[in-house]
């Protein structure tokens, strides 16, 4: 029997995983990636709750977590493609043109 | 035994396929495996009965948020590998590892507890887009518009950012313009 | 029925799918060169078999013989993959196509859908939708200039006509009421009159568009354009892996032919003293047809032309469509 | 009526607002009409109001809630009674007079635009202080005019006794209104409400202490602004301003608010005589005080600052006695003659280049004429001569001290009435008649504009015949104010009648005898009254003395020792920290996003731990 | 289908001009351009035109291998060595002018001296791998020995793919038939060319 637990600790090491992508990568595009891992990680555990629960809310949530990806991509990505055209590389080590 | 087969199932390939997108160093590699984790994530929610949010995952995620990144990837050289240089390795997944033990520790723990109330109820007999349609339009109708304005905001700061010209600034290219409008 | 009826009832289901339309995909090839020979005043293929028949026997065989080339910087596991996802979505989006109406056959009641989900449109449509990832990655993954732009133009070309898709599709879903492939069939029940494509002749003519434009075919087959790229993404591939995006091409072009006879055009009901299996077959059959027609009748258009059509004119008249539908539908 | 309440009241607020537009650009004679005609228009509304409330009738508006917090609750709300009628009307007619009189007066000055700005502004500040229904509304306008009288004081700012005139106007209004303010909170502090109604309706209830403190701090502020002893020095400074501000400010209007304040607050005064009797004392002590500085002062406009001072105190001494009716009419009365007789000073000053010791002038009656019937006319209104309108006022205040036995207050009146009459025809003598001695000094005087002399006209008409309309005010005053009937025999009315007129007369007489042959001697001049007189008793010395320099000592002591030892170390050493801080942390802010969104992490497993240990179902 | 037909298949007498109008600038006309094409139903002309031709089944289909089309007497494909007419003997006279012009080198001749002193061509082939069928071989020779002959299945399995002198020489009894076709005109052979050649005085 599958129970909300099983959700939640699926969706705690997706989470992590996303972390360690997050973490650990330099190159802003697998940076993205990681912030989609970490974004569907906390979706399984809304439509989980959301079951177990017996209550709609979760899904919603869901929905505008979706939504919200959607526009990140529009946004993140246009902002990359300026940034390589510009400076040739995706490297975060190469974008510190701001540090104290 | 069904759902439980294919929970697991699920659960192994896509945590296989999340871990080969962060770790791996091919772009290309990294964006197939996470389409495909996507999917995968979308056989949850169908597991979940929620089937709307299965298909809105296949459709958004896979289909337009993935390929927008493969799209956008075609601008990058994707065929050669990433170079990174990793600092302090341990940390990263020190700091993950704590965070997923804590978050586990909350989650199974019983902090949940049984004190919380639906809300918004499933009922019986109502399918489950017919459900998600009476609550999206009814309770969150000002979210979802709010979702829908930022959507379109984010389209035309995308278009704006990736349009033809941006490699050059484009306040200095205004100027440009208006000098040589001067000119004329 | 018990669960494993079940089980062994979808086993069966998914095996006659799978084997009856790669066959037919197969065959759709056939059929396409013979079609476009006749309106070219051509023969078509006429030696192997009576009538080229067995030409398809032919190819495959050609095509599974044929050596596997895999270009030297090529991303190797994704170049391999990526066919196989092309046939994989294409079949997987027939998993809730209803194909025929239900019949009895041994003394057991078949439902002939592998998955009856309440979400049946939109499962069908994000399947053929995630299966732009076969184009995509294969284009991506041969390194080679001409498949990267084939990848490109798949890219904003299947993303593109999704839109249109879905929006022309809404339209008669919102009178419908339901998702499921089965509803939208029933709601059609009353004959010829009853078709949604009376009612939503604009919903028609843009899904019809924008799945030529989804199946890459003539007016829109841009992503393997000979005159202009060569062979678009399927530059580097030859052999069975070639041959299977082909499979997936066809059997695209067949699922799609199933789902504006079930959405639009009266579906598997009786339509008058033709029974309802057989309609749908015919309705089908012309609709394949008529993909092959247009690729004899009609030029392509440009890639900048493509897009111009696409969210220049489809979309804002699937809105208006949209719109129009819930004004009606309202009063 | 609102519709009439809201026009009077805001048309000025919008010539202001128009003038100001305008305010750094050159000259445009538009900004004066327009000024103007708005300002005729809120005239026009007043006078329709005044009309409407003489019936006993008053007109309440709530424009809006202006706070509203927890338990205090003080509406935007403005209440037209006789009162403020009349009172409306005042402002309204001298503000229209001076606006139209400034345009030619103002002629020639760069900042033409800046004024009318400035002038419309106080206008409507002055309306807010007559229409507000509640103390706080009271204290804006207060406030406002103290403002606007503070741009005009030193109107010209390039001039440094203009500004240093200016500030100590400025500073000694803040003094006085300290205590008004406290008055205020005693007010909201013990009547739990500012509005008038509701603090009148409760005055018998009050611990008698309680109304002396609130009537003595509303009082303090009342004096400031009307320039009572011992903050009087500002008003005579305060004439380096411009003439017409002069006429409208410091003669007609602003000055008369503190005299408006103890009427509108005559429930509270009435319940208190102590205070009331304080205030008739002091009110007739300046009038003495300020007359016998008038007697000696050579400044044109300063003798008729002096003289405002002490009609000032005639109607304190009014409001002190009970007689707040009185007040107000002597205020009407005295508004009208004395924004004349400013004017007429303006078409002097314009007419000798700004010249203002009137021993250099003389004999202007030959080319000024009109100038000098007007001035002429308000003199013998100041005066207070039968049938001008200052006889009926002045008067009624000697009868109302006289009936209320205050001997000692009628007599210190009673003289001072003859010292008014004396100073006002030494000034008009010495302007206007007499040797021509601004020949000397190279004068060319010549007449005004005519349509300033028009503008003027109103206000001599109503000097002269305000005074009739005594029994049409009681009539309309009666349903505000308390009126009395004087308690005097018929015989002893007309005996104070005569002995007041006798008096006045014989400082006219007297002044006119001694000036047509040449005035007093060289040698009165060394006297030691003389120059106790003519340096104002020494009280700006003293002040300067006593107040200021000690002021300032301790200013630098506190500056030297607590600002810089300790409040500013203090500041430093915050600041040096956090600054020092910030340089060590600075390392954190690498610019690096990787970096950064390590923190993040462990931020977020610092916030999970922390959700964890203190989540409430544990 | 007949030769004249054939002649004259490419050239139409009466062209017909296709109106073309300017491009549309404005989004607004590209617009219009659209709807007015959509619902003149220029598409559908294109639909029925194909349409049509299908079931009138109006095949063009030449089964080639099986059935070949009738070409033209002066296709220049594959080369021929001629033969004087009278005498059967080769034209050739191994002067190797073919083989200085060959702009792409691909012809390759032998010649020696037989018993009666006179050049005698022994090996002559040309390589059709590199040929490309310019004619100046034809046009350069003087003795009209070498010409384009009609033989145009020329594909082969092997890389270098020459013709040999045999190959290309008339044969013997196909020339006593009279098929060796010759054609009148300017440069053609003469009727008494056999008869004009004159003996190579072996004299000198």
């Amino acid at each position: 029997m599958i129970t909300l637990s099983h959700y939640l600790v699926l969706s705690a090491v997706l989470f992590a995983i996303g972390l360690v992508g997050v973490y650990r990568r330099k190159n802003l595009l697998m940076l993205l990636f990681s912030t989609e891992i970490l974004l569907n990680a906390a979706n399984i555990g809304f439509a989980a709750i959301s079951k177990f629960y017996g209550d709609l809310t979760g899904q919603m949530f869901a929905f505008f977590i979706v939504a919200v990806a959607a526009s990140e991509v529009a946004v993140g990505l246009g902002l990359m493609i300026v940034w390589y055209k510009r400076r040739g590389t995706l490297d975060i080590d190469s974008m510190q043109s701001m540090h104290g | 035994m069904f759902e439980a087969i294919a929970f697991y199932t699920f659960s192994a390939i896509t945590i296989v396929m999340f871990w080969i997108t962060v770790t791996s160093k091919n772009a290309l590699y990294a964006m197939s495996a996470l389409a495909a984790g996507m999917i995968m994530i979308s056989g949850f929610f169908f597991l979940l009965d929620a089937d709307f949010l299965g298909v809105v995952q296949i459709i958004v995620y896979t289909g337009a948020v993935m390929a927008l990144y493969a799209f956008g990837m075609m601008f990058f050289d994707t065929t050669r590998d990433v170079k990174e240089r990793v600092r302090a390795p341990k940390l990263v997944f020190l700091l993950s590892g704590m965070t997923a033990l804590v978050l586990v520790i909350a989650l199974v723990a019983p902090i949940l507890g049984d004190h919380i109330e639906a809300l918004y109820p499933m009922k019986e007999g109502i399918e489950n887009p017919q459900a998600v349609g009476i609550v999206l339009f009814t309770k969150y109708l000002v979210p979802f518009e709010v979702a829908a304005v930022m959507l379109l905001v984010a389209m035309i700061a995308g278009i704006v950012l990736a349009g033809k010209k941006m490699d050059e600034s484009l306040t200095l290219k205004v100027e440009d313009e208006f000098t040589q409008k001067g000119a004329q | 029925m018990t669960t494993t009826g079940f089980i062994i009832a979808t086993i069966i289901k998914i095996l006659v799918v799978l084997g009856l339309f790669s066959a037919l995909a197969g065959f759709g090839t056939y059929l396409e060169r013979k079609v476009l020979a006749f309106m070219q005043r051509r023969l078509g293929p006429m030696h192997v078999g009576p009538y080229g028949v067995l030409q398809v026997l032919a190819d495959g065989i050609k095509l599974f013989t044929k050596e596997d080339i895999i270009p030297q910087n090529a991303v190797k596991p994704i170049f391999m993959i990526a066919p196989i996802i092309g046939a994989a979505t294409a079949f997987i989006a027939l998993a809730a196509v209803p194909i025929l109406p239900e019949f009895e056959i041994f003394g057991v009641k078949v439902h002939p859908i592998i998955a009856d989900i309440n979400v049946g449109v939109l499962f069908v449509l994000g399947v053929m939708a995630s299966g732009l990832f076969a184009p995509l990655l294969a284009g991506m993954a041969s390194s080679n200039k001409w498949g990267l732009l084939g990848a490109a133009r798949t890219a904003i070309q299947l993303l593109s006509y999704e839109v249109v898709t879905g929006l022309s599709i809404l339209a008669p879903l919102m009178m419908v009421g339901s998702l499921s492939l089965i509803d939208i069939n029933n709601y059609q029940s009353g004959g010829f009159t009853d078709w949604i494509v009376w009612s939503q002749p604009v919903a028609f003519v843009l899904f019809l568009i924008a799945g030529f434009a989804e199946t890459n075919r003539t007016p829109f087959d841009l992503l393997e354009h000979e005159a202009e790229i060569v062979s678009g993404y399927a530059t580097e591939y030859s052999g069975m892996r070639w041959g299977m995006f082909f499979i997936g091409e066809y059997a695209n072009m067949i699922t799609l032919g199933f789902l504006a006879s079930l959405i639009f055009l009266g579906g598997f009901n009786d339509w008058g003293f033709i029974p309802g299996g057989l309609a749908i077959v015919l309705k089908v059959s012309f609709l394949f047809f008529f993909f092959l027609w247009t690729r004899a009748a009609w030029p392509h258009v440009r890639p900048d032309q493509l897009m111009w059509l696409c969210w220049k004119v489809l979309m804002p008249i699937a809105v208006l469509n949209v719109v129009v539908t819930g004004i009606v539908l309202m009063m | 009526m609102e519709t009439y309440l809201y026009i009077a009241l805001f048309a000025p607020l919008v010539g202001s607002l128009f003038a100001s537009l305008f305010a750094d650009k050159p000259k445009t004679i538009i900004t004066g009409l327009v000024t103007s005609a708005l300002l005729f228009v809120s005239w026009v509304s007043s006078v329709v109001l005044l009309l409407h409330v003489a019936h006993g009738e008053a007109v309440h508006v709530k424009m809006m809630d202006w706070i509203q917090a927890g338990g205090l609750s003080i509406p935007f709300g403005f209440n037209v009674d006789a009162v403020t009628a009349t009172m409306m009307f005042v402002v309204t007619t001298v503000s229209t007079v001076v606006h139209v009189y400034s345009m030619g007066y103002m002629d020639h000055d760069k900042s033409f635009n800046r004024f009318f700005a400035w002038l419309s502004a106080f206008v409507f500040s002055m309306m807010v202080l007559v229409m507000s229904d509640n103390f706080a509304g009271l204290f804006i306008g207060w406030e406002g005019v103290g403002l606007c009288s503070w741009a005009l004081i030193g109107f010209w700012y390039h001039k440094e006794s203009a500004s240093w005139a200016a500030n100590e106007a400025f500073i000694m209004n803040r003094v006085a209104d300290l205590g008004m303010l406290i008055g205020i909170f005693l007010v909201y502090w013990n009547f739990g409400s500012l509005q008038y109604d509701v603090v009148f309706a409760q005055v018998d209830k009050m611990d008698p202490t309680v109304l002396m403190m609130t009537t003595a701090f509303l009082f303090i502020g009342a004096m400031g602004k009307s320039a009572q002893f011992p903050l009087h020095t500002w008003l005579a400074d305060a004439m380096e301003g411009p003439t017409p501000v002069s006429a409208l400010i410091h003669a007609a209007t602003m000055v008369t608010a503190g005299v408006y304040l103890v009427i509108r607050a005559n429930p509270l005064y009435g319940a208190v005589p102590e205070v009331s009797l304080f205030v008739a004392s002091l009110g007739a002590f300046v009038a003495m005080f300020a007359a016998s500085m008038a007697l000696v002062n050579r400044d044109l406009k300063r003798i008729i600052a002096y003289s405002t001072l002490s009609q000032l105190g005639y109607m304190f001494v009014a409001a002190g006695v009970g007689a707040y009716w009185v007040a107000l009419f002597h205020l009407m009365t005295h508004a009208f003659f004395k924004a004349l007789l400013f004017l007429g000073a303006g078409n002097v000053m314009h007419a000798m280049d700004d010249e203002l010791d009137i021993f250099k002038m003389g004999g202007l009656g030959k080319t000024m004429q009109a100038t000098m019937i007007l001035m002429t006319i308000a003199s013998v209104a100041l005066a207070g001569i039968y049938p001008l309108a200052g006889f009926f006022s002045k008067d009624k205040i000697l009868e109302a001290a006289f009936a209320g036995h205050h001997y000692i207050l009628w007599a210190v009146l009673w003289i001072t009435a003859g010292l008014t009459a004396f100073y006002s025809f030494r000034l008009v003598m010495l302007v206007f008649f007499g040797e021509e001695r601004y020949k000397i000094f190279g004068y060319h005087p010549h007449e005004a504009y005519k349509f300033m002399l028009w503008a003027m006209s109103p206000l001599a008409v109503l000097a002269v015949i305000a005074g009739f309309f005594e029994h049409d005010f009681v009539h309309m005053i009666k349903a505000v104010l308390p009126v009395e009937e004087f308690h005097v025999s018929t015989g002893t009315f007309w005996f104070l009648i005569i002995v007041t007129q006798a008096i006045a007369l014989g400082g006219i007489a007297f002044a006119v005898w001694k000036y047509s042959k040449g005035g007093f001697s060289e040698k009165w001049r060394e006297t030691f009254v003389y120059k106790l007189l003519f340096n104002q008793y020494y009280i700006p010395k003293i002040y300067d003395e006593y107040i200021c320099k000690p002021y300032a000592e301790l200013s630098k002591i506190a500056w030297k020792e607590l600002d810089v030892r300790v409040v500013d170390a203090t500041v430093d050493f915050i600041a040096t920290t956090i600054y020092k801080s910030g340089m060590v942390s600075r390392v954190v802010q690498s610019g690096n996003l990787s970096n950064m969104l390590r923190w993040m992490g462990a931020g977020l497993l610092i916030l999970l731990l922390a959700a964890i240990l203190y989540s409430p179902v544990r | 289908m007949s030769l004249e037909q054939f002649k004259d298949r490419n050239v139409a007498q009466n062209y017909v001009h296709i109106p073309v109008d300017k491009p549309p600038q404005k989004p607004m006309d590209k617009f219009k351009q659209v709807v007015r094409r959509t619902f003149k139903g220029e598409l559908f002309v294109g639909l029925w035109v194909v349409f049509r031709e299908m079931i009138k089944r109006d095949f063009h289909t030449v089964k080639y291998p099986l059935e070949k089309l009738p070409i033209s007497p002066r296709y220049r494909a594959v080369h021929k060595l001629y033969r004087l007419l009278e005498s059967g003997n080769d034209r050739c006279i191994g002067c190797g002018l073919c083989e200085k012009i060959c702009i792409a080198n691909c012809i390759r001749l032998e010649t020696r001296y037989d018993e009666k002193q006179r050049k005698e061509v022994t090996e002559y082939s040309i390589n059709l791998g590199r040929c490309i069928f310019c004619g100046y071989c034809a046009e350069v020779c003087p003795e009209l020995a070498i010409v384009h002959g009609q033989r145009y299945e020329n594909a082969s399995e092997q890389r270098a793919h020459f013709v040999l002198k045999d190959d290309m020489l008339t044969p013997l009894d196909f020339l006593k038939e009279g098929k060796q076709e010759e054609f009148p005109g300017f440069g053609a052979v003469s009727p008494n060319a056999d008869e004009r050649i004159k003996k190579t005085p072996t004299a000198y």
